[in-house]
């Protein structure tokens, strides 16, 4: 369990985050792209944090705020996803090009 | 009393004179009082040799002086101008106090002009004397074509004032001031450009060859400022010039040759075309050209003092004849030489403008003929040879000169057409005749005894002291000039000479030398300036336009291989991932459509680089660095697509992008 | 800690009022909803007072143990973000009288002023990440608050999905810069930070994308038009200037911390700084919707402001360039969308036909504001230009000063396609205006525009004293 | 009392433009029209006092300074030495002239009035300014200020040619600002102060660095001036110009970019000027050649004059590169040169500003700029055929008028320091007679054409408004020693005679 | 770090399942499993971070995602079309771009895990991760908890405006759109109360 590997498994999550935040129509599953990503950061976080900080807690409060990130991102999208499909029915981003050029 | 008078005393009088132009007596009497009180003062000045100076500051000052030859011009202008301002009142109608006005006004910058001490002033006077001229030419506007000949006459004329600006310039740079005295001081190439400035201001002002056919334009104007023009002014400021400037220059080694050499040839070709012309003032035009190329060559033969001499009797015989040839055409009406012999008609002005033609012609006891020996001699002194073809310039003056009398006012040939009856001149144009004629027949006296000493000393030159063979040889050549001419008209072939067809090779005369002007320098002029104004309005803007074309096209060009290598980049990397198996065969695929689409893109560049290189037709007010711009924008806005996850794909190539650039650069 | 809270008096009054106001607003009645406006503003005004006290205060140093700066910078930030909040609360009283919930907006302003500010004093990289995330979140809300209306939903959505991605991109980054210094805080980062190797590139450059997002800079420009349009044109104008004050001074000491010699942040910045400058005036050279064309100019402007940074360290000036840029551009921007504001939200350009004729003072503030962001002298944006070229010749950047000098040419184009119409032809429609209010803090706007520039060395002088606490 | 001739118009134009006047009311707007004359002409009669008051000394005088944003050595600093002088007073006269000409209003002749004003100021500005970056903004703001003229009272495709006008100059500008930057940049310690920098000489040791200076300099004078090939926003905007801006754009606006040139490359990075001297000087002759060439083609009366302007500023243009060459031993030759340019810069803007606002004039009775409409006028408008005829006669350089003083001095300055450009440039004044000579034949010699047959002359104002510049253009011509002495005060030592 | 390999083996295990379920999240045909998927997921990297030490790190992160999970489901659940994965599901774009970026992502960081060499400074033993957290929230990093608590609440504020149709006046959303260009409409207020294009609906 040495820090290479905890970063090259946080790579993976944050790959296959990427992944799903690019290639995915809902605007929910592209969140849980996102959210993959944020759990890759505190994968990656707590491997640092361990292994190279001396567990400094400035880790673990960056691990917090890290948190917080998550969840406030999550619940706000959440709010604007249902404004917006209130109005406009839509729930992929195709849906949504009235704003262009 | 100023050497100021003389020039701003006929300035002041013409602008009152245009202020009363109402009043038609008063301004005549405005005219001749003023001209008259011109000539009393230049007499005063002649005799008390004033100078006077008008700083302008920065360096530059007008100088006056009443010295030297001067002395003489001064009081000939007046002189000259007098009988042919009073003929003017008495002749012309049509805008008769603009006329009279600027007639007068030219008098002043002409007095300018000879009392000159330095380039700056000479070449103020010279370009006024040319601006007036041109008014003056084109005096009658209604007429398209007379203002066009003024703008001709202008034009060339200015193209000789080149010349004093180019002297003066030299001058100045070489020497810190404008005194025409310093061009004594003057060396190596500076010294050059002087004397060859100096040479083209006076070749063209004196009509001289190339620029002689200004003259023939000159004829629009009125006969009165023919004569005035042809005289003691205008055209006599080259052949003053000289006479002032070529002591200075006499370290030039080719100046006086070439002087000579333009002097004869414009005496030779001047006399031909006189001879040949069969409109009386273009004749006399003509013989004006011929008998300024015979002071030229006086000048160059280093007789300056005969140059002199044959200025002011040239100034007085031209002006009588141009006012006789007035009287003429107004008698018949028409100026064609073959519709006149108004001998036994009008037989006091056939007798006064006979005055005029024997000096012309240099028959003794004229001044016109004594002018002439001084010449021969001074041109004997010379060279032998050039001696010889100043005979013959003497032949041939004598034969125009004989010729234009006898069509004139010789005997009545009978020509077809009905006779009409003669419009006779009136009182004041046969006082001026008179006057002119007077004051020919008082040069005559040159041939007293201490005739050629006081020319010296007006002039400042000497004269050479003649041989019996040259006088016998020219006056040889004058009879028998004037012999064969009286048995040809008797034969009736005068009108039509031999070698007419030759001068009057198209409209202008002078051996088609206008024609030429026209196709060797005022067409091409014309064209490029054509040209250019169309090159103006399309390609300038085309080349800004051309430039951001290209930088267009770079752009497209650059976008198109930038998503290719994108395009390669992802197909390349996915394919690899999911799709080991058509790996080789895509990227062939890729690079071969790399290839075409780069090579595409290369086309796209050149066609649009030559499209625009070549881009006259395209709407010319369309300023298309801003419409390539504008595409450019149009393209960038397209990025815009309105779809996030494409926002999506930018944030994270921009991403990887910002690592590499991170990383690579310092 | 006492002491601590006193460093953030500012701050403070901004948390407690934007409550009270959230409590007023809970509370008040329908119709004194607006009143939620008053307060607001008077909170604003204490805060500026606070924030002044601690300028003339002149104690530049760090706070809560190195992560939070109160140095002139802060202050500057928290005065501009403050005065510009102002403005735009006296844009939205009108504007949103017929929303229901209008009360809750104020407290949402107020909080994302906060976070603007919290954003331009962080030193730490966690507060760093808090204040983006504060910062942000409210823009999202605000950006969507007209709930009825389509372009303000896809706005607040694009918005959203556009930061989301680079806040989170950021987190992974932030927590290498925090592996390989072993700490948070930018003092012992810049201790820390030692030679080049792939988790500082890395982590550098996620962090980067998450400013890039904050400023509206390539390559997460994307959603400033958007925002720009479909936003409530008061909110538009708040989110286009605000984020960028407190994200351009964060930036700012961000990159001092990275090592100069290990990682090319200054040709990197240079480089975003180019491209976001041009792409913003080529895209907006044809926009026909005055907002749109606002949100691409503000792109463009992003740009201008980036070369102060490229110049931090090499010029004394660069650090006043950023904040006099800042200033004018804060100023112009407010001023320019307050018309748009105070015309009812009007945006077209053919309904711009003939305004100097029918509303000669708003067409004469929008003219203002355009000149300004030309950088014509004597308005703001002059000073602001000459000093950016300035410092980035300096700086060594040339190049950089002559593309913006031919981006200045270009944007020309475009402010002309709407000043023409405006002064050139007549126009026969009606042209209301929303209220007093509006159209005064636009014309107040617009005549700070002028005063700016003309009192430039008011700033200059305040300015040159401004230095990045360490 | 400089700055009051900046700020009386400029006060005079804010207070026009907030004024709540109704100008559809014949004797408000000749109320209107007084009062902005009045204000146009303050400045004109304080820079006369200035006049008898400047002594000639050599260096800056009356000068008035006010730290501005002393943090970046910026100061309101105006002043004037032998060469602002008498551009600034030949503008303001030019100002009065212009403003006072009657024009199609199109109903806002507040604005008109206002913008003028405003125009007035910021011109005067420029000659005035001692300060670079004071410099700069009132340059600028003529940019800003002709645009609208254009724009608004402008005929044909105004707006299109007002942008033109807008966007190049403004490029060069911004290429100028660079420039400015650059010698900011320089000094030490910093200042934006004229007379500073000039004692400093920042830029003396050459190099890459001043050669770009220069350069952004030198594109920004010479878009303005301008110079062939970066005249192209010249014939549009002139054309469609009413003609008063026109008047006012090549009289004085055109003489920005010459001062330009003189004031800040020649006296800042005198050497580095020395070398792009005779480049320079090429380009003037270009230009000569070019503007006389393209002129003589042309068939529209106000771009033929508009291409005359090209020719002229470039004879401006040679008389400054001769007179910043690297010459030994020609000093005398080269103050002449300077002194001719700036005679030059002055003669140019009564003559051209004479000569559009005569286009102005028979635009509005004719309706047509094209040549060939016209012709026999002189018999019905002895008054205009006159005018014309003696600013066209000045403008192609006749004695006796001011072109002729002006181009005498550059060409024999000149011939001093490169002859063949001289020369060559000589060509121009032959040009340059036969096009005018072609423009007064076309319109007021040869027949009349029927439909002018009603043809009224000049009105009384239009006449007393010509009358002034064409006088003082006889007066410079006939009796320059007040003027050349003035300017000679600063030339003398700038070239170090 | 400990060097059993019991712990390796298990920290293996962990980091498969987590890789594995964060992949089926966009495998799957039904946004329920996809959340379940992803909250198994983040579980196991909950139980990393345990064992890398941050026991109250992991374990709050476990909870959070939990709760969130449940809410996103409900969510799905109400709002979405195809909730439960009664129709098979794909719905990708630049699928390919997608993938090429997810891959150069972990390429990337990989080569940063590689080739890094952070420095080797591991926790100190007997130091309570937990305690030492509280010091530093209320400590340290105090400003930047408040920070987040101002954020947290901004959500919560910004949620109800956004998500909550129902406000103490009734409808919370009638005339929350733009003001009309006209200031007195002519008809019967047609703007409010239905949904309006007025502003960006001209692009």
């Amino acid at each position: 369990m040495s820090l290479e590997a905890v970063l090259i498994v946080a790579g993976g999550l944050f790959g296959i985050g990427l992944y799903g935040a690019l290639s995915q129509q809902s605007f929910v599953m592209l969140m849980m792209g996102l959210e993959l990503m944020v759990n890759a950061a505190i994968l990656a976080l707590a491997g640092l944090w361990a292994a190279s900080a001396g567990g400094n807690p400035q880790g673990s409060m960056l691990a917090v705020v890290f948190m917080t990130v998550m969840a406030v991102e999550m619940a706000m999208g959440f709010a604007l996803i249902t404004n917006v499909y209130r109005i406009r029915k839509a729930d992929i981003t195709e849906k949504l090009k009235r704003l262009k050029r | 009393m100023t050497p100021w008078t003389l020039p701003l005393l006929p300035v002041v009088a013409a602008t009152l004179m245009f202020a009363v132009r109402r009043r038609d007596r008063g301004v005549a009497l405005l005219g001749v009082g003023s001209l008259i009180a011109v000539l009393v003062s230049a007499l005063w000045a002649a005799v008390t040799s004033p100078t006077a100076a008008w700083r302008w500051g920065g360096g530059l000052e007008l100088t006056l002086a009443v010295d030297g030859f001067s002395r003489v011009m001064v009081v000939l202008i007046p002189v000259v101008a007098l009988p042919v301002v009073a003929y003017a009142a008495a002749t012309e109608r049509r805008g008769r106090s603009r006329l009279l006005a600027l007639l007068v006004a030219f008098v002043g910058a002409m007095q300018l002009l000879v009392l000159a001490r330095d380039l700056l002033t000479l070449l103020v006077a010279w370009e006024l004397v040319g601006a007036i001229s041109w008014a003056l030419i084109g005096h009658d506007w209604k007429a398209r074509g007379n203002s066009q000949a003024a703008a001709h006459a202008f034009v060339t004329t200015r193209v000789g004032d080149l010349g004093l600006y180019l002297a003066a310039g030299l001058l100045f740079a070489g020497t810190g001031t404008f005194d025409l005295a310093a061009i004594a001081e003057l060396d190596g190439a500076r010294l050059h450009g002087v004397a060859a400035g100096v040479l083209v201001a006076a070749a063209a002002k004196s009509a001289q060859l190339p620029f002689a056919p200004w003259l023939f334009s000159a004829m629009a104007g009125p006969t009165p400022v023919s004569a005035l023009l042809h005289s003691a002014t205008l055209v006599s400021a080259g052949a003053y010039l000289l006479i002032q400037v070529a002591p200075t220059l006499t370290s030039v080694d080719w100046f006086a040759p070439t002087v000579a050499a333009v002097g004869l040839a414009t005496a030779l070709a001047g006399g031909v075309v006189a001879f040949t012309e069969r409109h009386i003032k273009r004749a006399l035009a003509g013989s004006t050209s011929a008998q300024y190329g015979l002071m030229f060559l006086a000048v160059g033969a280093g007789s300056v003092a005969a140059a002199g001499a044959q200025l002011v009797a040239h100034a007085l015989f031209k002006a009588l004849l141009f006012l006789s040839a007035g009287v003429a055409i107004h008698a018949t009406g028409t100026a064609r030489l073959d519709r006149m012999g108004l001998g036994r008609r009008l037989t006091w002005a056939a007798g006064l403008a006979g005055v005029g033609v024997l000096a012309l012609a240099a028959v003794p006891p004229l001044g016109g003929a004594w002018s002439k020996e001084q010449i021969v001699a001074g041109a004997f002194a010379s060279t032998r040879w050039l001696g010889a073809t100043t005979v013959l310039i003497a032949f041939v003056t004598a034969a125009y000169a004989s010729r234009l009398w006898l069509l004139a006012f010789g005997p009545e040939r009978s020509y077809p057409g009905p006779q009409q009856p003669v419009v006779r001149p009136g009182r004041v144009e046969m006082v001026a005749l008179g006057t002119l004629a007077g004051g020919s027949l008082l040069l005559g006296l040159l041939w007293v005894p201490g005739g050629a000493e006081l020319v010296e000393s007006l002039t400042g030159g000497s004269l050479a002291h003649g041989t019996l063979g040259g006088f016998v040889a020219a006056m040889t050549a004058i009879a028998t000039a004037v012999g064969s001419v009286v048995w040809l008209h008797r034969r009736g072939r005068l009108v039509s000479p031999v070698g007419a067809e030759l001068t009057r090779r198209s409209e202008g005369g002078w051996f088609g030398l206008p024609v030429a002007a026209g196709t060797l320098v005022t067409g091409p002029v014309l064209r490029t300036s054509r040209g250019l104004a169309a090159v103006d309005d399309r390609v300038i803007d085309a080349g800004v336009r051309a430039a951001a074309a290209i930088a267009a096209a770079l752009s497209r060009t650059l976008a198109r291989l930038a998503e290719l290598t994108f395009a390669t980049a992802v197909d390349g990397i996915a394919g690899g991932a999911i799709r080991l198996a058509s790996l080789l065969r895509r990227r062939v695929e890729q690079a071969v459509d790399a290839a075409v689409a780069g090579t595409a893109a290369g086309t796209d560049l050149l066609a649009v680089v030559s499209r625009h290189l070549d881009d006259r037709a395209v709407d010319r007010t369309v300023e298309t660095l801003a419409v390539r711009t504008g595409q450019l924008g149009r393209r960038s806005q397209g990025s815009q697509t309105g779809l996030s996850h494409h926002y999506y794909l930018y944030v994270t190539v921009g991403a990887g992008l910002l690592a590499l650039v991170l990383a690579v650069l310092r | 800690m006492a002491s601590m809270a006193g460093d953030v008096v500012p701050e403070i009054v901004l948390l407690v009022g934007g409550v009270v106001v959230l409590l007023y607003a809970l509370f008040a009645p329908r119709r004194w909803q607006s009143g939620a406006a008053v307060i607001a503003a008077t909170v604003v005004v204490a805060s500026a007072a606070f924030a002044l006290r601690r300028l003339l205060g002149d104690d530049q140093r760090l706070t809560f143990t190195d992560s939070y700066a109160i140095d002139h910078l802060t202050d500057w930030a928290a005065l501009l973000v403050l005065a510009a909040t102002l403005v735009v609360i006296a844009l939205s009283a009108p504007w949103f009288r017929t929303d229901p919930r209008h009360g809750e907006y104020y407290t949402l302003l107020l909080f994302s002023a906060l976070g603007a500010i919290l954003l331009a004093g962080s030193n730490d990289l966690i507060q760093l990440v808090v204040s983006l995330l504060l910062s942000s979140v409210t823009g999202y809300v605000l950006a969507a608050y007209h709930r009825q209306s389509r372009p303000a939903s896809e706005a607040g959505i694009k918005y959203f999905l556009l930061g989301a991605l680079p806040n989170t991109s950021m987190l992974i980054g932030v927590a290498y810069l925090f592996g390989l210094a072993g700490a948070t805080t930018y003092p012992q980062l810049a201790q820390m930070l030692g030679p080049s190797s792939p988790a500082l590139v890395a982590g550098s450059a996620l962090v980067l994308i998450a400013f890039a997002f904050k400023l509206g800079a390539v390559p997460v420009h994307a959603w400033v038009p958007d925002v720009a349009q479909g936003a409530p044109a008061p909110v538009a104008a708040f989110v286009t200037s605000v984020p960028k004050v407190g994200g351009l001074i964060a930036l700012a000491r961000f990159v001092e911390v990275l090592p100069a010699d290990a990682i090319g942040w200054r040709p990197l910045i240079a480089l975003l700084a180019a491209v976001t400058m041009t792409l913003g005036n080529l895209a907006a050279i044809w926009q026909d919707d005055l907002r749109r064309l606002l949100g691409w100019s503000a792109v463009s402007q992003t740009g201008y402001g980036l070369m102060a940074i490229v110049a931090l360290d090499r010029s004394e000036l660069a650090v006043p360039s950023l904040l006099f840029f800042l200033v004018a551009y804060v100023a112009g921007n407010l001023a320019a969308f307050g018309v748009v504001v105070a015309l009812r939200g009007r945006t077209a350009r053919e309904d711009y036909d003939g305004l100097a004729r029918r509303r000669p003072l708003l067409a004469a503030t929008l003219a203002v504001a355009f000149l300004s962001f030309i950088g014509i002298p004597p308005l703001a944006g002059f000073p602001a230009k000459l000093l950016l070229f300035g410092v980035a010749i300096e700086a060594g950047y040339t190049w950089l000063s002559v593309l913006a000098v031919v981006n200045t040419v270009i944007s020309l184009f475009y402010y002309a396609r709407f000043l023409a119409p405006m002064y050139f032809t007549v126009g026969e429609h009606r042209v209301g205006v929303l209220s007093r209010w509006s159209s005064g803090a636009t014309i107040a706007a617009g005549l700070a525009v002028i005063g700016i520039g003309l009192l430039a060395e008011l700033f200059l002088s305040a300015f040159a004293l401004a230095l990045l606490a360490t | 009392m400089l700055t009051a001739a900046i700020f009386v118009p400029l006060a005079a134009s804010i207070v026009l433009a907030f004024a709540k006047l109704d100008t559809d009311r014949p004797r408000t707007l000749l109320m209107l029209r007084s009062g902005a004359t009045v204000a146009a002409a303050v400045p004109f009669l304080l820079l006369a006092i200035a006049w008898s008051r400047f002594e000639g000394t050599g260096g800056f005088e009356l000068v008035e300074q006010v730290p501005w944003i002393p943090t970046l050595g910026i100061g309101y600093t105006v002043g004037v030495d032998g060469v602002s002088l008498p551009l600034a007073t030949m503008s303001a006269l030019l100002f009065t002239v212009a403003i006072v000409y009657p024009v199609d209003l199109r109903g806002r002749a507040r604005a008109y009035f206002a913008l003028f004003l405003f125009l007035e100021a910021a011109s005067l500005g420029v000659f005035l300014a001692l300060d670079l970056f004071l410099f700069f903004v009132f340059w600028d703001l003529s940019l800003v200020g002709m645009y609208f003229l254009i724009g608004v009272w402008g005929h044909g495709d105004a707006q299109r040619s007002a942008l033109k006008f807008f966007i190049y100059t403004l490029a060069g500008s911004l290429a100028l600002l660079l420039g400015i930057i650059g010698l900011f940049l320089a000094t030490e310690p910093r200042t934006f102060d004229m007379a500073t920098i000039i004692e400093q000489q920042p830029l003396a040791g050459g190099g890459l660095y001043a050669t770009l200076v220069f350069v952004g300099l030198a594109i920004g004078f010479a878009v303005k001036t301008p110079l062939v090939p970066v005249h192209t926003w010249l014939p549009p905007a002139h054309v469609d110009a009413p003609g008063p801006a026109s008047a006012v754009l090549a009289g004085v606006l055109l003489k920005m970019g010459t001062y330009g040139f003189l004031r800040i490359p020649m006296a800042m990075q005198p050497d580095t000027f020395a070398r792009f001297a005779f480049p320079l000087g090429v380009l003037a002759v270009i230009a000569i050649l070019y503007g006389a060439l393209v002129a003589l083609a042309q068939t529209d009366v106000k771009r033929l004059i508009a291409y005359t302007s090209i020719n002229h500023m470039g004879y401006v243009i040679l008389g400054l590169a001769a007179a910043g060459a690297a010459v030994g031993g020609q000093e005398a030759a080269q103050a002449v040169a300077l002194t001719g340019a700036t005679v030059e810069m002055v003669a140019h803007g009564f003559i051209t500003g004479a000569l559009f606002l005569i286009s102005g004039s028979i635009l509005a009775r004719g309706q047509t700029y094209e040549l060939d409409a016209y012709g026999g006028l002189a018999s019905r408008a002895p008054v205009l055929t006159v005018f014309t005829a003696i600013a066209a006669f000045a403008s192609l350089g006749l004695p006796g008028l001011a072109g002729f003083v002006a181009e005498f001095q550059i060409f024999t300055g000149t011939l001093a320091v490169f002859p063949w450009l001289a020369g060559l440039g000589l060509v121009g004044i032959v040009l340059t007679a036969a096009l005018f000579l072609r423009m007064l034949q076309k319109l007021f010699l040869g027949p009349l054409p029927e439909r002018w047959e009603n043809w009224h002359d000049l009105g009384p104002v239009e006449i007393g408004a010509l009358a002034v510049l064409l006088a003082l253009t006889i007066i410079i011509g006939v009796a320059p020693a007040w003027l050349l002495d003035v300017i000679d005060s600063t030339v003398g030592p700038f070239v170090g005679r | 770090m400990s060097a059993s390999w019991v712990v390796d083996v298990l920290f293996w295990l962990l980091a498969a399942g987590s890789l594995v379920t964060g992949w089926l999240v966009f495998r799957t045909d039904s946004m329920v499993r996809a959340a379940f998927w992803l909250l198994a997921s983040f579980v196991g990297v909950g139980a990393m971070v345990i064992m890398l030490g941050a026991e109250f790190i992991g374990i709050v992160l476990i909870l959070m995602m939990a709760g969130e999970m449940l809410i996103m489901a409900i969510i799905m659940v109400m709002f979405m079309m195809n909730p439960a994965g009664l129709n098979p599901m794909f719905m990708v774009h630049q699928h390919r771009a997608s993938i090429v970026a997810g891959t150069t992502a972990f390429l990337g960081l990989a080569i940063v895990a590689v080739l890094t060499s952070f420095p080797d400074r591991p926790v100190a033993s007997g130091v309570d991760a937990t305690e030492q957290l509280g010091f530093e929230l209320l400590g340290g990093s105090m400003l930047a908890f408040q920070t987040a608590g101002v954020a947290l609440l901004s959500t919560m504020i910004g949620a109800v405006v956004l998500a909550n149709r129902q406000g103490r006046y009734g409808s919370a959303d009638e005339g929350s759109i733009e003001p009309d260009l006209d200031p007195e409409p002519s008809a019967e207020d047609p703007g409010s109360g239905t949904v309006s294009d007025a502003a960006g609906g001209r692009s």
